[in-house]
């Protein structure tokens, strides 16, 4: 059922300011209006599994995609790994001082009897990256019992942006806006498994403009944008 | 129109069994607290289902245990004034007065600015009732019924909370309504003096039975009813036909036994009333007494002696073709010889039969 | 107001306002029925059916939502007999987020509500019954008046719960400018991405003026019933 | 100890501003429905602050508007029998009737078992208010008013829902209470039956103004007081010692102007008595009249004559050292030329001085 | 049950029924009180203190979380001096998840008490004062039994918000398993994993048994307190 307006992208709630700006880009550029709903990624893929009218989904995790895909939800070959992202430990304050993962910091003692915030890290992405890139750097176990996860990336840096915890690990693209928090390491990129945010043409998409837009998000003024906001574009990647 | 009730209901433990008559006119329940009454009038009203019986108003069957017929309350079209009141507190007091308008067809019935007039509440129709006092939510409660055009009314001991003067207003108000319809009135009341000038029919009750049922003037005046009602409510009922208003304000009265002065009794030349006597007002004489205030003097023939455990005796008398019970002491009754078939003279003292126990006769 | 807000953020205010009054508007009869139910009937089933009120409470929003969904989404039973029945659609739609809002305002709608109704003396009921009143008389003279506080603080709880509702509709609905982003979703939107407090903190100050607004209405409503009944 | 009222106050249109005395005893308050009696108690008990004023009780000033002074109402040691009974539903009725021990320091005063007993409520102790009839809940209250070991009774129509025969048992408690401790008492009853009864002290309230207030037994034997009062309640006392019980079951008093004789009187031979006699039970006669079953009959002398706009007429009388009121009509008055001065005999039925109306002497 | 639950699952259901009767039995008596406060008193700032229990409803549970954090949490004023004083720690803490709990199902409380207590007739009240009770013994006395069914309500409208409570307190408190993981965290982290519907399906049933139990026991309690006030 074709709606009213426009196109409607159903997106991870964690890429509004990025795509708000695209969105607002493309709209300059066509004058043509993309309506974006953020919210989990979980909730939009089984909304559109239940028959949403978006024609575009971009995931913040490479499980959802495959679970619409599995679906037959989405159109077959439009899948594209749109954005990567990078993992960083961040710690509480301005200037905070850096640790050195890779020689084997020993996280445990730095945290005290502190917390390490993370997003979930048996659901969220940003947590399940997290879990495996601080097992594959051996100092999983040492920090489980002091892990404290939230619902979503954005909780776990207002946790150490308030000095909740000192320490949390999130996204390079969260980090980089928060003042009361500083990065105080990187992950290497093999320590996990590649962060990707899949984006796809939903199945029963008729917007005339749906791929055109899809497009545009591949085109180097979004790769300027994503960029300018921490994401690592990934474009020319697609897998589908 | 008649009532007839049999029923039978238990709480807790407490066991109802009843049966009795209400004619049209005014039934009275009498009995002591607890006895009951509040329980019958709630069956009646519906607002209680027996156990067992059958409840019958004209050719309407309101309730039949065993043929299981049950004429819900609201169709019952009753005017009930409950013992507490029960105003409706978010409404004023027009609005409750005029409920039950919503409800029935506007049928004529009554005025609606008479009974308000004659209650003495027309200055509180807009006020609400939790401002007022005890005894005008009272009048209210009284209005209510009288104006929901009922073919049966229920009334819980609905002057106990008023002064005797307003009481002397309701009660002729209450003695129309029972001479000019013939819907029953179930009447409770703990004033003898209500029950025997409204009474045409007197159910007696005692721990959930009833003890004695009849025609009022016939148990009133009835020697062996007095341990049950209480010796001051003893008393019994003479007929009279008005003849004269004189110019002094007193009214003459005939009866069979003679002429009977009573302060100005507001009803046309040759109206007959019933003249209520209590026992413990009336005097005895063997001679004809000269000389006293008391102005009502009637020849009369003891029928009956029946003398108590106390000091006291009553004495039923027959003045003519009416009954009489007089209550004396003991000592008296010897020191005059009263015996049956003993002629003697009644003295009653003209204000002692006062306004409120002329009745029109039941 | 419209100069300081973007045109999305006025729309998440407009149409949290019609969500919320329409949930409450459009629930409250059932509440009152439901309550009603409750308060004064016995049947079978009775016990059900107040779990199945609180439900709501319960369960955690999300999980509604996704309730819902199942059955209200376009594929869902209820939704796709509802659609071809009376072509009406709750997917996807502001009326989605509304039900979805009526929904988890419900349990403490008719909690409010049947609280009211108990403390009617069941002795002024009788009276109007005995002055000719049919139960649905009653209930419409004696008791809807003298549980009208009762019945108010259920519609601003109500009220104030849609106004605040999240969860649910969000995974209902989806959060879509313009048609199903409602004030909170707005807010969580602003709070999911670095550099949005400050946006959220004022469409905050918005969602708690309008409830306190609201609020402050039913206090006032409230008293003044209140008043009229303890006697001009 | 004495309490003592003066205050103003308004409610919307009624605007009640009262003054008087109430020594230890009875004081009854007494008006129409809506006089403010009900609004006078509630100020004495603080549940009402009126606007000016002062209120003392023996040496505690418990309200005045000057001095800003403000008993709170659970500090007045009070025990208050409600105009609507207010039980506590979720209690029991023995859980009612001891709820004040819960506050007060277990004091003498009166015995459970006793006032359970008089009040004939013992079966109903485990009972809960929701169940009672409307005189059981009204016992139940006046029970818990009297446990509550007051140093003030306020009792709002305490029998209006009781039966003769229970009245008749709670009155003589109420009167030893009256004789037996000095406790004030404020009572409001329609029955001047009971006000005769009980009542050392009387006020007259009309729309919330004190009429008269005085001694009982001279505002009730004052001929003026008798529209305020009514005529049915219009009488005045006798004072008579106890001197034999007789076998018959009367009891022999010596008044001053002769000798009386009641249905058993239980006092000790002695015992100085109040006795009330209703106006509208003598009867009057210029000649000693012979063979009459009235037991008394007392010299007496007339001392003013009160003529009506109706055909009564009130006769003041001087019965050696008491004062005396008849009510009879105008024409008896006439024709026996009943004028101040003049002699004749107060003819009183013996038992129509029933056992309710001889008190104490007040 | 523990067979086929996991220790975490399992602890996630002990902590929540911990949480949820601490947060309940905690807040009824500070419940109560506001409520008695609203019903019956006038002061200045009542209005003010109408809508702050109100807030927790009208405010996103992301939103109250955060509030939360920043007052109570470690650094936050009442936090810090909590810590010192009392030793008292909510941050990271099941007492925190207590306090979120409580703190979100406050209003439906502090409604349900209050719509009750404005129901008690305050003759009733006065009948006690003249006995001699002082206005502490009234309440405790009088006005306490009347309303304990509404106290009950309210109580169990809490728990079962409590029990359901999820958004405040994971952003409050975060998820630690066996500390803070309450069975809504649990759900809704399975609910974030393609195919981990059959366990959150698993511990939404869990929940939902526990609240429905908890109601029944309240509808239990509640009637038989009506019953002994309507007469044995
Ligand atoms: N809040 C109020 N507003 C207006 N009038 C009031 C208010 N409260 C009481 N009144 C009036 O004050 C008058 C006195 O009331 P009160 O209850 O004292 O009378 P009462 O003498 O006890 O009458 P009753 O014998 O009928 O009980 C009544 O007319 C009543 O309507
Ligand atoms: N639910 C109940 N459980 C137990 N006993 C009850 C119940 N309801 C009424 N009763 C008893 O039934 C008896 C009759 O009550 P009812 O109200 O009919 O008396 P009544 O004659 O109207 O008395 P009153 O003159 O005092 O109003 C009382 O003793 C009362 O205690
Ligand atoms: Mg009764
Ligand atoms: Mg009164």
């Amino acid at each position: 059922q074709a709606r009213a307006e426009g196109l409607l992208v159903f997106a991870a709630a964690s890429l509004k300011t990025v795509l708000d700006q695209i969105a607002e880009d493309w709209r300059a550029r066509t004058g043509k209006t993309v309506t974006i709903s953020y919210a989990g990624s979980s909730s939009l893929a089984r909304q559109i599994e239940q028959g949403a009218p978006a024609d575009i989904f971009i995931s913040a995790s490479v499980d959802w995609m495959d679970y619409l895909q599995s679906a037959e939800m989405i159109r077959t070959g439009s899948r594209r790994e749109l954005l990567g992202n990078r993992l960083v430990l961040i710690a509480h304050g301005r200037e905070a001082a850096d640790v050195d993962l890779e020689a084997g910091a020993d996280l445990a003692e730095l945290l005290g009897d502190g917390r390490l915030v993370m997003a979930l890290v048996d659901s969220v992405p940003a947590g399940v990256y997290g879990k495996q890139a601080l097992s594959s750097l051996g100092l999983w176990d040492r920090v489980v019992s002091k892990v404290a996860q939230t619902d979503n990336v954005r909780a776990a840096l207002a946790l150490v942006s308030s000095g909740e915890a000192p320490f949390g690990i999130v996204y390079a693209s969260d980090a980089m806006a928060d003042a009361g928090v500083s990065v105080v390491a990187g992950f290497p990129e093999g320590s996990h498994a590649p962060i990707i945010y899949p984006g796809a043409i939903v199945a029963t998409s008729v917007a005339p403009d749906a791929d055109n837009f899809f497009s545009y998000l591949s085109s180097p003024a979004a790769e300027e944008v994503f960029k300018a906001q921490g994401f690592t574009p990934l474009f020319g990647q697609g897998n589908g | 129109m008649s009532l007839s009730v049999r029923f039978a209901h238990r709480f807790g433990d407490f066991s109802l069994d009843v049966a009795f008559e209400a004619p049209a006119g005014v039934t009275a329940l009498f009995g002591r607290s607890g006895s009951g009454k509040t329980s019958v009038i709630n069956a009646v009203a519906g607002l209680i289902r027996p156990e067992a019986g059958r409840i019958q108003l004209g050719e309407t069957v309101l309730f039949d245990a065993e043929r299981r017929i049950w004429v819900p309350v609201h169709q019952r079209r009753l005017g009930y004034v409950f013992q507490e009141g029960r105003l409706f507190p978010h409404l004023s007091v027009r609005q409750n007065l005029t409920y039950s308008r919503w409800f029935a067809p506007r049928r004529p019935g009554e005025s609606f600015d008479h009974v308000v007039g004659m209650l003495g509440i027309d200055g509180l129709l807009e006020r609400r009732p939790a401002g007022l006092s005890g005894g005008e939510k009272q009048r209210v409660a009284i209005g209510r019924a009288l104006l929901a055009n009922p073919r049966l009314l229920l009334m819980d001991e609905p002057l106990a909370a008023l002064d005797e003067e307003r009481k002397a207003e309701i009660l002729p108000y209450l003695e129309r309504l029972r001479g000019e319809t013939d819907i029953p009135v179930l009447y409770v009341s703990h004033s003898m003096a209500e029950v025997a000038r409204l009474a045409t029919t007197l159910v007696l009750m005692d721990k959930g039975r009833v003890v004695r049922s009849g025609l009022a003037h016939e148990v009133l005046s009835d020697p062996e009813n007095v341990p049950a009602l209480g010796i001051r409510a003893a008393g019994a009922s003479l007929h009279a036909t008005v003849t004269t208003q004189e110019e002094d304000g007193l009214t003459r009265l005939e009866a069979s036994a003679g002429p009977l002065f009573l302060p100005h009794v507001d009803a046309p030349l040759g109206a007959r009333l019933s003249i209520r006597i209590l026992a413990q007002d009336v005097i005895l004489s063997r001679t004809r007494p000269e000389g006293l205030s008391a102005l009502n003097i009637l020849p009369a023939t003891v029928t009956a002696v029946r003398l108590g455990e106390g000091p006291g005796a009553v004495i039923q008398l027959r003045a003519g073709d009416d009954l009489l019970l007089a209550r004396i002491t003991r000592r008296s009754a010897q020191a005059l010889e009263l015996a049956p078939g003993a002629d003697c003279f009644a003295i009653l003292k003209s204000v002692a039969v006062a306004q409120s126990e002329v009745g029109g006769a039941g | 107001m419209a100069d300081w807000l973007t045109p999305d953020q006025w729309s998440a205010v407009t149409l949290s306002l019609k969500v919320s009054f329409w949930a409450t508007a459009l629930s409250l009869p059932v509440g009152v029925a439901v309550a009603y139910v409750l308060a004064r009937r016995e049947f079978w089933g009775k016990q059900a059916l107040n779990g199945l009120v609180h439900l709501p409470l319960i369960l955690p929003p999300v999980v509604t939502g996704y309730l819902l969904l199942l059955t209200f989404g376009r594929r869902g039973a209820v939704g796709s007999f509802l659609e071809d029945t009376f072509g009406l659609v709750f997917a996807f739609r502001w009326t989605g987020a509304a039900l979805a809002a009526a929904v988890m305002a419900f349990p403490l709608m008719v909690r409010a509500i049947r609280l009211a109704i108990e403390a009617v003396d069941p002795k002024l009921e009788q009276a109007a019954s005995t002055l000719g009143a049919s139960p649905g008389w009653v209930f419409v003279t004696v008791t809807l008046p003298l549980i009208l506080p009762g019945v108010i603080a259920g519609a601003i709880l109500a009220f104030a719960k849609a106004m605040g509702e999240f969860g649910a509709t969000i995974t209902f609905v989806s959060n879509i400018p313009g048609q199903t982003q409602t004030l909170p979703s707005a807010i969580y939107s602003f709070l999911q991405v670095p550099g949005g407090d400050a946006q959220a903190a004022q469409l905050v100050l918005i969602a708690v003026a309008i409830a306190l607004l609201a609020l402050l209405l039913s206090e006032w409503v409230g008293r003044a019933v209140a008043r009229r009944i303890a006697g001009s």
